[in-house]
């Protein structure tokens, strides 16, 4: 047998499509079974699945929830709490997913608009929208490799260490009154916690691959998450003095009644906290500029140097999933939740589109800002984030001291600074409409003429 | 509806082998491991007992106190090895005989 | 039933966790066993109903000593690690103090007669914030006072050893 | 030669009075920065010795890249090597040719027509905008800021058109040929160059907007990896690096060569407005601020530009006299020098070429000590290497 035999295609479909067989590789791990069906069926199969197949894996999600939806609200006390429970959690499970899934597609598209290029364009019907399935589709495919002198248990767990609890935050998270997996009146600390539970998986997996950029990694993120959950949790304390309850559901419908009554607005001290939470959940959740522990010019990749395939995936999920679950508990303390802005409307739609804000926010900075040093971010902590964020606390709470009745000039100066805020909070929302408004309608001058000569429809 | 007797054993157990730790391991550290098994036993019991209605919420009080005592512990007592390390480059407590720093 | 199963499980995590670390020889798994530890009795507490216990013992056992710990054990612990084995009499010692004590807590633990009136897990919260304000000021100002000195002193033992020196600019600069 | 003795600290204001970052101080570990890391631009290796931290040496090892450019002139023709010069710096390949064309016209005495030399200020001086956005794009690259990066490649896109357009090439023209350019820009390149600069400039002050004068940019560069003239002089730093310093030497001042004397233009030195002088962020503004004065260069060349031949009267095969010249000129990334020793025939009998980058490179050992981890990739952007010409 000749060389040009071997090579020659085995499948009528690769025959057809001209296409030479792959190498043969020895894959191991889980994915055998799958590599061995893309590489024979790939070339035609995974367009044809792009095309149509995950369009109905979309539809499925979709009738997922709008089961759960159906069953958590109106068959729910006829069936036993158990069938609910699985129901209410396959239905967060699909949500997170979601959420993931279309939060690595938008980042790419956020980064290409910013950066004058297109991002995905190709994969899915519109705007490349099935890019992160295909990338997940990819990413299975992948060996998953282990370092020899890993340590290999803790390096296999490490993920699901980091994932796991980012989806279990979503358990205490209020989408709505009633739409709640389960109503704790610890709920917001609970989500603390597991977002702390997080760190233990990156760290775990940047010291078990054995490199040392990862090492460098997990030793940053170690640092900087237990200095910035300091911030982190003051800001919040200062709210949840303010309204005197832990429970998520409790802080949310507290603010009821439009944006004047949403908690950001009802002294500056809470308004300041809200922006000290903000940049400490920026930090705790590795977003740009404190994404030290993954910094690819510095650590080539950080803690996930070494993580590859699957693997690799549900870090970035754990993410993700993270992003979406502290800009949801900024929304639910202090911007009202899913209470509209003006009063009456309150619907959990609302809460996701307050949430998709804040994540579209991290994601406009990360793409904007350069990185932070390691000795700038601790000192930026414990310097300046730390006694500012006592001192708003103490003076939220001095605040709350004055701010009755028996303080008749105080209550009456009070009132005109609740109004001075909301309309500095609308300023701000309507600087940055008209700004969007500006660079959308001036976005060909902005792209530039080179790159608009190449923009579809232009 | 469990009783009180399943926890109080946990505890128990976890006590033995809280000190077992501590007395069988010569890495400073992993003592440390082993003294934070024993203050969860204890916890553990103040909250069973809080529970059954023995002593009303104190018990749960006295763990958080019981769980703060801990950290500052904990952290002291990390200090201290991280000092100790630095002076003779090991964190074997056999090693530390020495009163010279 | 259901609580009996989860109990057991989150028992069971609990002392193998423990086992684990008797048997280990390296220090990280120690470290990680313990963090299972401490997250099964957290599973506890909630079962228990003290969510507030719980999740503090989440939130600082887990996200900041053990945190710490590991922190710790991935400074000190890449060369010169002490044998972590012990001796074969230390063994033999050990597991014979160690039933002892064992059979003696079980022991008076089962001959107790305990006075259990079941409380429903309360909305905590509230009532234990306002136990630590008032029943339990004193030691809660104490421990207030602990902690800054616990914190000061952890600052004072991990300063830098070196004297640093100040800075020298390009001053000293000779060119050849 | 003595000793330099130099301990450099961070600055007051950026740790703690001046201090080394001691809680971070750990113990000590060799580590291999490269040769495949995102921020050492190719394939340098630097063996970091870190103690936390905390950068106590580098040492670059280098050689991964090396294609023997020097022995191979010995062996082609001199038109021959004309490409040759294009793989030395990728980024500024008009100007690599450029100054072999000079070195080889020196020695044969070959008089180049004037609106060659118009042509070739223009061409070099668009590709060192080219080079310098490169340079700063991915220095924001390596600061953390992806965006720049992209904007500085959509302006370069368009030089790479302009270049296409003369000579059908993107990145290795050989078009800077010995005794004048190859061919002539086509019709109406002239406008099209004037609309590129129209376009460009106000740029220039969107990038300081957006990295030049960030905080967050500032803080990691400025004060950083000082490096005081007097060492800049003793290790030969050039271009840029040198300028950064405060030192206003630039060979197109002070031997010009074409036609840069009948041009207008400034040497932009670095003054240490956010740090030092000769901080990282000064060697990094005097890349910006050589791109307006380029635009400036370019402007009044294309005014001078008239008619005539583009390409003297040269042999097709060159044959040079014995002797030996040594031509230097201003690249974007320092002084490229050609040392070309002929012996009479159709080919170097030896040539030696000084790379600015390789030079630059030899002063990070000493700027690296007491560093953090991250101002290393501060450190190697703002020198700004290109591998090609180190290993060469």
């Amino acid at each position: 047998m000749n060389q040009t035999a071997n090579i020659k295609p085995q499948t009528p479909l690769g025959q057809a499509m001209f296409v030479c067989e792959r190498p043969k590789v020895e894959y191991r791990g889980l994915s055998l079974k799958i590599v061995q069906l893309a590489t024979k069926w790939g070339p035609i199969g995974i367009p044809l699945l792009l095309r149509f197949a995950w369009g109905i894996f979309f539809a499925a999600l979709v009738f997922v929830i709008a089961f759960v939806w159906v069953v958590g609200r109106f068959i729910n006390p006829l069936l036993p709490w158990f069938v609910r429970d699985v129901v209410v959690v396959v239905g967060l499970l699909a949500f997170v997913s979601i959420v993931a899934i279309i939060g690595i597609w938008g980042e790419r598209k956020v980064s290409g608009r910013i950066q004058s290029r297109l991002g995905p364009m190709r994969t899915g019907a519109w705007h490349g929208w099935a890019q992160s399935l295909a990338d997940g589709l990819k990413f299975v495919q992948k060996e998953d490799l282990i370092p020899q002198d890993a340590d290999k248990p803790l390096f296999r767990l490490a993920p699901y260490v980091a994932l796991v609890p980012a989806f279990c935050a979503y358990l205490a998270i209020p989408f709505g009154v009633g739409w709640v997996f389960h109503d704790s009146d610890v709920g917001l600390l609970f989500v603390l916690a597991m977002l702390a539970i997080e760190v233990l998986g990156v760290i775990m997996g940047g010291w078990a691959s054995n490199s040392k950029w990862s090492l460098y990694g997990a030793m940053r993120e170690g640092c900087q998450l237990v200095s910035y959950e300091i911030p982190m949790g003051l800001s919040l304390v200062a709210a949840v003095a303010w309204l005197g309850s832990l429970s998520l559901v409790e802080l949310g419908r507290a603010q009821d009644g439009g944006w004047w009554s949403w908690l950001l607005f009802q002294n500056p001290f809470l308004f300041a906290a809200f922006f000290t939470y903000y940049i400490a959940s920026l930090a705790s959740c590795k977003r740009s500029p404190f994404d030290l522990p993954e910094g690819e010019s510095e650590l080539v990749a950080g803690f996930h140097t070494e993580y590859s395939g699957f693997r690799f995936v549900m870090f970035f999920f754990a993410e993700y999933m993270g992003m979406f679950a502290v800009s949801a508990v900024a929304t639910v303390i202090f911007l009202g939740g899913w209470n509209s802005p003006v009063p009456g409307l309150a619907s959990p739609l609302w809460f996701v589109i307050k949430s998709t804000f804040l994540v579209w926010v991290q994601m406009w900075v990360r793409w904007t800002l350069p990185r932070i040093r390691i000795d700038q971010v601790m000192h930026a902590c414990v310097k300046y984030l730390l006694p500012f964020t006592l001192l708003l606390f103490v003076g939220s709470s001095l605040w709350q001291l004055y701010d009755n009745p028996d303080h008749r000039l105080f209550e009456g100066f009070a009132a005109v600074v609740r109004f001075g805020l909301g309309c500095l909070g609308l300023l701000l929302l309507g600087l940055y409409f008209a700004g969007a408004a500006y660079g959308f309608y001036h976005r060909n001058q902005l792209v530039g003429q080179m790159v608009r000569k190449h923009l579809p429809g232009a | 509806m469990m009783g009180l007797t399943p926890y109080l054993i946990l505890s128990a157990i976890l006590l033995v082998l809280g000190i077992a730790i501590v007395i069988s391991k010569r890495n400073a550290i992993a003592m440390l491991i082993g003294v934070e098994f024993i203050l969860n036993a204890a916890t553990l019991n103040l909250v069973a007992f809080s529970r059954h209605g023995i002593g009303g919420l104190s018990g749960q009080t006295a763990a958080l106190f019981v769980i703060v005592l801990a950290a500052a512990e904990a952290v002291v007592a990390l200090a201290i090895f991280l000092n100790f390390y630095h002076t003779i480059a090991t964190v074997d407590i056999d090693q530390g005989d020495q009163l010279k720093g | 039933m259901l609580e009996a199963v989860i109990f057991f499980l989150l028992a069971g995590l609990a002392v193998a966790a423990g086992v684990a670390i008797l048997l280990s020889t390296s220090i990280v798994r120690m470290a990680y066993w313990l963090i299972t530890m401490l997250i099964a009795v957290g599973g506890l507490y909630f079962l228990l109903g003290a969510y507030f216990v719980g999740v503090i013992q989440i939130l600082v056992y887990v996200g900041g000593v053990a945190v710490l710990l590991v922190f710790g054990v991935m400074l000190t612990s890449r060369q010169l690690a002490p044998k972590l084995r012990p001796g074969r009499g230390e063994v033999v010692w050990l597991a014979l103090v160690g039933f002892v004590l064992l059979e003696a807590l079980t022991l008076s633990i089962l001959h107790t007669r305990w006075q259990q009136n079941a409380m429903a897990p309360a909305n905590s919260v509230g009532e234990i914030g306002r136990s630590l304000l008032g029943e339990f000021l004193g030691p809660f100002e104490l421990v207030s006072v602990l902690l800054l000195v616990a914190m000061l002193g952890a600052a004072y033992l991990a300063r830098p050893k070196v004297p640093t020196q100040g800075p020298q600019h390009a001053k000293g600069t000779t060119v050849p | 030669m003595k000793e330099i003795e130099l301990q450099y600290r961070h600055p007051p204001d950026l740790l703690d009075d001046g201090e080394i970052p001691s809680d971070i101080r750990t113990e000590e570990l060799v580590l291999n920065m490269g040769p495949q890391h995102p921020s050492t631009h190719g394939v340098l290796r630097v063996v970091l010795q870190t103690d936390g931290e905390l950068v106590l040496g580098a040492t670059p090892y280098m050689g991964y890249l090396h294609r023997c450019a020097e022995k191979i002139a010995e062996k082609v023709t001199y038109r021959q090597f004309t490409p040759y010069t294009d793989r030395l710096d990728y980024l500024a390949a008009m100007n690599n040719n450029l100054g072999f064309a000079l070195a080889v016209e020196k020695l044969g005495g070959i008089e180049v027509p004037p609106r060659a030399d118009y042509l070739r200020v223009i061409f070099a001086e668009l590709n060192r905008i080219a080079s310098h956005l490169m340079a700063t794009g991915s220095y924001g690259l390596d600061m953390g800021a992806f965006t720049p990066l992209v904007y500085c490649f959509r302006e370069r896109e368009w030089i790479m058109d302009l270049f296409e357009a003369a000579c059908g090439a993107r990145l290795t023209y050989s078009y800077i040929t010995i005794g004048g350019v190859r061919e002539d820009v086509p019709e109406g390149w002239g406008d099209k160059c004037r609309e590129f600069l129209d376009y460009f400039e106000p740029k220039i002050a969107e990038y300081n907007d957006l990295l030049s004068f960030n905080h967050i940019f500032i803080n990691r560069t400025g004060n950083v990896g000082i490096c005081p003239p007097e060492l800049a002089v003793a290790y030969g730093l050039t271009g840029p690096c040198l300028r950064g310093s405060g030192l206003a030497w630039d060979l197109r001042k002070a031997t010009p060569y074409c036609r840069y004397h009948e041009l207008d233009f400034d040497i932009p030195v670095g003054h240490g407005e956010n740090g030092a002088v000769g901080d990282c962020w000064d060697r990094y503004f005097v890349r910006v601020q050589e791109m307006v004065q380029s635009v400036r260069i370019i402007r009044q060349a294309l005014d001078k530009l008239a008619d005539g031949p583009v390409q003297a009267k040269v042999p097709r095969v060159v044959k040079l006299p014995a002797g030996e010249v040594y031509y230097e000129v201003e690249n974007p990334r320092g002084q490229l020098g050609f040392h070309l020793v002929s012996d009479g025939g159709t080919s170097p009998y030896r040539l030696k070429i000084r790379g600015p980058s390789f030079c630059n490179l030899s002063v990070l050992p000493v700027l690296a000590p007491n560093c953090l981890l991250a101002d290393i990739a501060a450190l190697l952007g703002s020198i700004d290497v290109v591998m090609g010409e180190v290993d060469r």
